[in-house]
């Protein structure tokens, strides 16, 4: 798809709606004629969430549905930042560059695809599971959470996919236990052409080792904290067998077998 | 059409603006020729260039702070025959002055960097980085102590053309003298400021952000320290002084020349807005007409000349 | 009632927990007073103190700088009598320990201060201040080379049995130098960081906002080279250190304890809120039970001990 | 007064309304009961516009009224506090330290009173003005603005003051010239117990050294850069011949043969 992807552009947006839809997590919808036309699915907008304010850099954002002008965004109230974004209310202004990144890739020929979420892992998902619909590609989702009301985009996924389930830590909905339980069935039974991951980091790698196992190509969305999000300040290098790539313009999509996975002994899992 | 004569000097070479972008905030000018046409600055700073590849820090590489952020980047570049078989060559048709800003672990790689560069009709200028925080060997060692700083600027002076720009730290008790030794070594100009030498620590991890732990300070926050240097320094050599540090208006821009700075410098700034140079350009042409300046350069310095 | 053993050492003083003042932002304590009950301090820390009074610079003072501010005060006071007379009787009510800012242009002048303050059961501790960048004679004069800073501090400490304090300036190549220094002269502990010498520039008038010039940077903006610096100074002496520069909250004041502050002073924050203080005395505490942390002082350089 | 005057403390308050009333100033009414309930004509609050912002300090703003549990204030929009106070909607919250300062003495036996407003001058004279009617003070008023759509709070004043003139720069309303011009009368033809007066420091120190001539004694409110409004910071010194005196606390209304004017060569005047 990167062929397709435009360039990028500053882009004045008014906020149209902000409001809870999970634990939280929130939705805004962004007036954005030029992104929302040009933006793929999987590719970002770096969103200017306030002037003046004593925190400077833009935060990246991937853009969960494109419909007609408007951007949505699905974002987790995590710090400053998106606290601030939190109080935004409808008409108020900022801006975002954008699109941004390569997006999610769909090889010619691919009739299955798995798709693999796991907490704000679910919001790059939506435009890509849309476009994989509009394919005729089958589409099996995964989705996991920390509990039943942190699920994101049920309607959506459910609506458009031929199967989808979902893990809770807490079992609260569907199976209880790491949606890497489910990806590990799912690659089993569904014997997907390509399979799509985006949640913590060690969730990816996991499902990256589970698609590597089984010889089906695996896409990840890898995060890094970005200050640019253009390429030129190299804040968002991502380790991978071709050496250092950043984040904001070689990915936020990477092969996952291009990926130099750190040893996996991080705290958090999913 | 503006009256205003903004074309100023740096050593033997001539801009057309005082307007440069700060080194390792704009890339090789190509992230950013999306935004506007580079030919409206007064001179592209490329990130810093070794002799051979650097790989950099481990991340996180960087960190918010209060108007301001951390940066442990640690020179990350492919290496100067790299940069100039891809970055170079494609600045080479932008009709934009080049200023590559050269680094090394020691004198004699700055000055083999310096010397494959003194090929190269499309650099019109080198900034020796002295004063970069976030390596061992080298970068800001050399910066905070004059022997070192001189040595640097000699090893390449002596093979270099080129209008040489020295760049200095402010993580010293006296930036003046640092700036007096280079100038003694023939440099041309200096340029300043690098960044502060600053941490933060995650109170979740017990531990620095960064994987590096130390970083530079650099945005709004610093620029009360980058406006008081650039007076000290502007007062203390003959050499034009480049001056940066928080820039994000043209306002601020005028406060760094009327410190005593010919040209300023963008850099984080082009993170939270991509055309914040070129804002600077028009923004300082008004204020110059508003203000009945014939001549930008007759703003430098003004704050401490008229006194 | 906490669980947390909040006390902490500095030399032979025991405070009830580890929160004091910042010298200069806080008066004599009299003037918040009317907003808390100034007992729930570690230590009230006055502002400087000389032997006869000092009149200060003229105004403009102050000027707000991005998440920061300048002030060229410059230790204005009514000298050490005055100041016996009327802040310390006032403070020795208040059954809150108190550390007194000592000022002066030259080394005996610190000393004739000390000496009349050797008297008063009411001070606790002494914090020499050798890192004021707003006077001309003496302050950060002192605290920029290791010779003047020893000379200083053996001055005071020939005449003063009281915990002693020395104030550090940040104004230096590496502030660990200076630090080693005074704590070989006997200092019970050292306090950084003082204010980063800065200036901002009126665009309007072509001249600095302050009547001074320049004037020292501290607030928000400051908080990431403070931490580094305590960082470095922890790890470099053995003494307590006690860490100030931009704290807000219990949060900022966690980061400077995991950097290695013994105690940490709130500053300019005075301002933002005047009952910024004992909001960290209760969120540290609230923190450290989060945390299972059963001492205040098991935090202490957590960031580099368990490395 | 100013044994009445209530201790300072910190008051969450709340935004009533905010809106333009001349050119460039604005009026913001805040619900503040305590700080309501106790001000005094004169004394100021010191207002913290906004968290989170790049700017730290609060700004100080004199009490324009004080009716039941709201404070009235008058502010001239001039840099980065003031713009983003302007954009405050009603519902909004701030909070305030006050009632600060030492405000308006009014003598015993005071039967005639001149009050003198240059510009916001007259923010701090509502209350003022009031007390001094209460009292059954006759009042004369002199007011001066650059020009007729800088004038502020006439109605109030002409319908208090047994006389209420005004002088505009540009002669667009009422005198042209400096309001120092009808000081100058007024003093003579009113034959006032006491003046009141506030605005630029050079119109101050006009009008200082006009009551000085008349032996008329001047109380003037003097403006400076505060840092912490409560007396502990010493950024607001107004030079005395009783030396050195904080703004914030014994001030800012001084009596003005107490204060030491500058030389007076300040390119402004009114
Ligand atoms: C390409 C890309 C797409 C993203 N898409 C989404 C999305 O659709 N929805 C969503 O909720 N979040 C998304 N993120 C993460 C989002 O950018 C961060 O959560 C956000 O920037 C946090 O801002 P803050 O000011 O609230 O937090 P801060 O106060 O800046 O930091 C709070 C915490 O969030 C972490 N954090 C900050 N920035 C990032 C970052 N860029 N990536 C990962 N962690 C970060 C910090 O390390 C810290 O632990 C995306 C990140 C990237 C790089
Ligand atoms: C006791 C007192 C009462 C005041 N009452 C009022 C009032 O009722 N209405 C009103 O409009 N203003 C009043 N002021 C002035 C008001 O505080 C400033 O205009 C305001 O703080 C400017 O904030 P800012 O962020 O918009 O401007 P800044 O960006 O902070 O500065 C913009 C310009 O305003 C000047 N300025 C900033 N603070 C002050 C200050 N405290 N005093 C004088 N000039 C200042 C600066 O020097 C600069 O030139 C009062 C000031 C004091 C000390
Ligand atoms: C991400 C980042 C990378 C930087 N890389 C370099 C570099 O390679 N060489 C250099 O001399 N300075 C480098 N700097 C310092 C800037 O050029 C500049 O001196 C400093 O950031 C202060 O300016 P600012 O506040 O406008 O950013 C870097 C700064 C940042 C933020
Ligand atoms: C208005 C003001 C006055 C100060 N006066 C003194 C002083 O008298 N003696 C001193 O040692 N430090 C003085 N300081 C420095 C502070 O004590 C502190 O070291 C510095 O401000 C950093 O802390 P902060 O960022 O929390 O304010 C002063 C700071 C301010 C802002
Ligand atoms: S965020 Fe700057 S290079 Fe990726
Ligand atoms: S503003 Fe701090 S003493 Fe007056």
């Amino acid at each position: 798809m990167c062929d397709q992807e435009g360039s990028p552009a500053i882009e004045p947006v008014v906020v149209v709606s902000n409001e809870r839809v999970a634990t939280s997590v929130c939705r805004i919808v962004l007036d954005a004629p030029r992104t929302a036309a040009t933006v793929e699915p999987g590719q970002f907008v770096h969103l200017r969430i306030a002037r003046h304010a004593d925190f400077i850099l833009r935060r990246p954002f991937s853009v969960h549905r494109a419909r007609g002008e408007r951007l949505e965004i699905l974002y987790q109230v995590v710090g400053r930042g998106t606290r601030v974004l939190e109080d935004a209310r409808s008409g108020d202004v900022m801006d975002v560059i954008g699109p941004l990144g390569h997006g999610w890739r769909i090889p010619e020929g691919t009739s299955r695809a798995l798709v693999v979420a796991g907490g704000l892992g679910a919001a790059p998902m939506g435009m890509l599971v849309e476009r994989l619909a509009e394919r005729g590609v089958q589409v099996a989702l995964a989705q996991g959470a920390p509990s039943a009301g942190r699920l994101l985009a049920r309607d959506l996924f459910d609506s458009l996919c031929r199967k989808s389930v979902v893990a809770t830590d807490d079992g609260s909905a569907g199976t209880c236990g790491f949606v890497t339980v489910l990806s590990a069935e799912l690659l089993d039974r569904e014997q997907p052409d390509v399979v799509y991951a985006c949640g913590p980091e060690p969730m990816q790698r996991i499902v990256a080792g589970q698609c590597a196992g089984a010889g089906v190509p695996c896409q990840v969305s890898l995060e890094r904290l970005m200050a640019c999000g253009v390429g030129a300040c190299l804040s968002c290098v991502v380790d991978t067998h071709d050496g250092l790539k950043r984040a904001c313009v070689d990915g936020p999509v990477f092969d996952a077998a291009d990926v130099v996975w750190d040893s996996g002994d991080e705290p958090e899992a999913v | 059409m503006s009256s205003v004569d903004m074309r100023v000097r740096l050593g033997s070479l001539e801009l057309r603006n005082p307007v440069l972008t700060a080194s390792g905030t704009f890339g090789s000018g190509r992230e950013y020729a999306d935004f506007f046409d580079l030919a409206r600055l007064g001179a592209v700073v490329t990130k810093g260039v070794s002799l051979e590849s650097w790989s950099g820090n481990p991340g996180p590489r960087i960190v918010e702070t209060p108007s301001g952020m951390l940066n442990s980047i640690g020179l990350q570049n492919p290496g100067v025959e790299a940069f100039c078989a891809k970055d170079l060559r494609w600045l080479a048709d932008r009709d934009v002055p080049v200023i590559v800003n050269v680094v090394g672990h020691r004198a004699d790689e700055y000055a083999a960097v310096a010397e494959r560069l003194e090929q190269e009709s499309g650099v019109h200028a080198l900034e020796v980085n002295i004063s970069c925080p976030n390596v061992d060997a080298g970068g800001m060692a050399f910066g905070t102590t004059c022997p070192a700083a001189a040595e640097v600027v000699r090893s390449v002076r002596a093979v270099s053309t080129k209008t040489l720009i020295v760049k200095l730290s402010p993580n010293v008790t006296d930036v003046t003298e640092v700036a007096r030794a280079v100038e003694a070594e023939g440099a041309d100009a200096v340029s300043l400021i690098n960044t502060l030498l600053g941490m933060v620590i995650d109170t979740r991890t017990f531990k620095p952000v960064l994987a590096r732990g130390v970083g530079g300070l650099s945005g709004p926050a610093v620029r009360p320290v980058a406006v008081r240097m650039v007076w000290q320094v502007s007062q203390a050599v003959s050499v034009p002084v480049i001056g940066m540090g928080g820039i994000t208006c043209a306002e601020d821009a005028t406060e760094f020349m009327l410190a005593g700075a010919s040209c300023v410098a963008v850099g984080t700034a082009n993170f939270m807005d991509p055309t914040t140079a070129i804002g600077v350009v028009s923004g300082l042409e008004r204020f110059s007409e508003e203000h009945g300046v014939e001549r930008i350069t007759d703003l430098v310095g003004a704050a401490w000349k008229t006194k």
